[in-house]
């Protein structure tokens, strides 16, 4: 991160990410606050499969803000969540 | 009549128990408009999956966003049907099998609409909340459950 | 599991209570293959007839031919679906405005089989069994149901 | 019936008829036995019509021993019941 110039390091912000169900057999913790440089989604999931090897094997979907977001949505929101399929009923 | 609320959980810890539904039937005694009421319940199975018996499914959500789906599936259905009233529950943490982890009520003057609206109602919680079910084995082993 | 029982009655004298609901309901939690359970109430509408207000149903029917179409009714529902458990009571004599009159309650591994067996039996009750309705007005004078 | 010859009326039979609903407002009865020397539903209905002036406007169907039946049907049974719209549930 150091070598990023100032212009870009203040644009990044904090994003907390939610994990549910099988995710968090992954993850081995339900939530965590990143610090994010990019602008979409797909840039997001890119610094996750980075750091959770299996990730990307897995079967999600990405809500920010509570409402459903493809790969290319911008980021926005404060919070992001990664929602495996649902098991409701 | 139509008891819209402001949103409120639908979530309850723990099973629904039969107590809880017959005490529910109960209290639409009153409300002398509604013919008929259709009643929905979802029972956690102790299904066999390679040699394993299911024993309970621990229920987590991201409470917020169903919460707010919920919602969005009550509205719209009170906007597609002429329903009295409409009820919905689902457990969170450990329903054991043979349990009552999903209630669904809805009632009206007239038979066919809610024959319409409780399957309407029950297909979008399956499809749009995002709730999350862990079987846990015999065993104390676990796997994820999917709606099918 | 699949309780066919020979031929029995499903009348009841008097209103469906929801304790009795609510104690079916809790009967079925040791079926632990069952993952869905579907019912439907009848309830006595409090009508509004050119400015009378219905207070109660008296309902009678020719009760062995009604009993043999049910029975019928249950059979053929058995053999169209894949059902676990299927109950059907309905009320004879006196069922005050509010209160239930049938229940019908069907049980299943899969939640899209109730839905299509419990609105089959219900119309199938409706449309076969002699079954009939005395609606008495708050001044006690009356006039016959008929399904609509 | 004393114009009769003694070879039809070995034929009559006893029949009990049954009443529902709204019928008994007109026949003030749930049930009687009749003697009946016809053939067909629609014989003993004119009688029955006979003895309950307004049952005519009514809509009901008939049953034989518990299976509906229509008006050319032979009665065969022992128990024919008039039955009104149904009104179960």
């Amino acid at each position: 991160m150091s070598t990023h110039k100032l212009n870009i390091k203040l644009l990044k912000m904090n994003i907390t990410i939610k994990y549910f169900g099988q995710l968090t057999d992954i993850t081995q913790l339900e939530e965590e606050t990143l610090e994010f440089g990019g602008t979409y989604v797909y840039e997001l999931l890119e610094t996750l499969y980075r750091k959770y090897n299996t990730l990307k094997t897995k079967d999600f979907q990405v809500a920010q803000n509570q409402e459903l977001v493809n790969e290319n949505t911008k980021i926005t929101g404060q919070e992001i969540a990664l929602l495996p399929p649902f098991a409701g009923g | 009549m139509k008891d819209k609320k402001p949103m409120k959980s639908v979530f309850k810890e723990g099973a629904i128990t039969s107590e809880f539904i017959g005490n529910s039937i109960y209290k639409h005694q009153t409300k002398t408009s509604i013919g008929a009421h259709n009643i929905f319940l979802g029972q956690v199975r102790a299904d066999d999956i390679d040699g394993k018996i299911v024993s309970a499914i621990e229920y987590t959500a991201y409470e917020d966003m169903a919460n707010q789906k919920f919602h969005e599936i009550r509205e719209s259905a009170f906007e597609k049907f002429d329903l009295t009233c409409m009820h919905i529950y689902h457990s969170l943490g450990t329903v054991k099998a043979g349990e009552i982890c999903l209630f669904v009520f809805v009632s009206s003057p007239r038979r066919k609409v809610v024959f319409e609206a409780l399957e309407y109602i029950v297909e979008a919680i399956k499809a749009d909340v995002p709730v999350f079910g862990k079987e846990i084995f015999e065993d104390e082993s676990h796997q994820w459950k999917v709606n099918s």
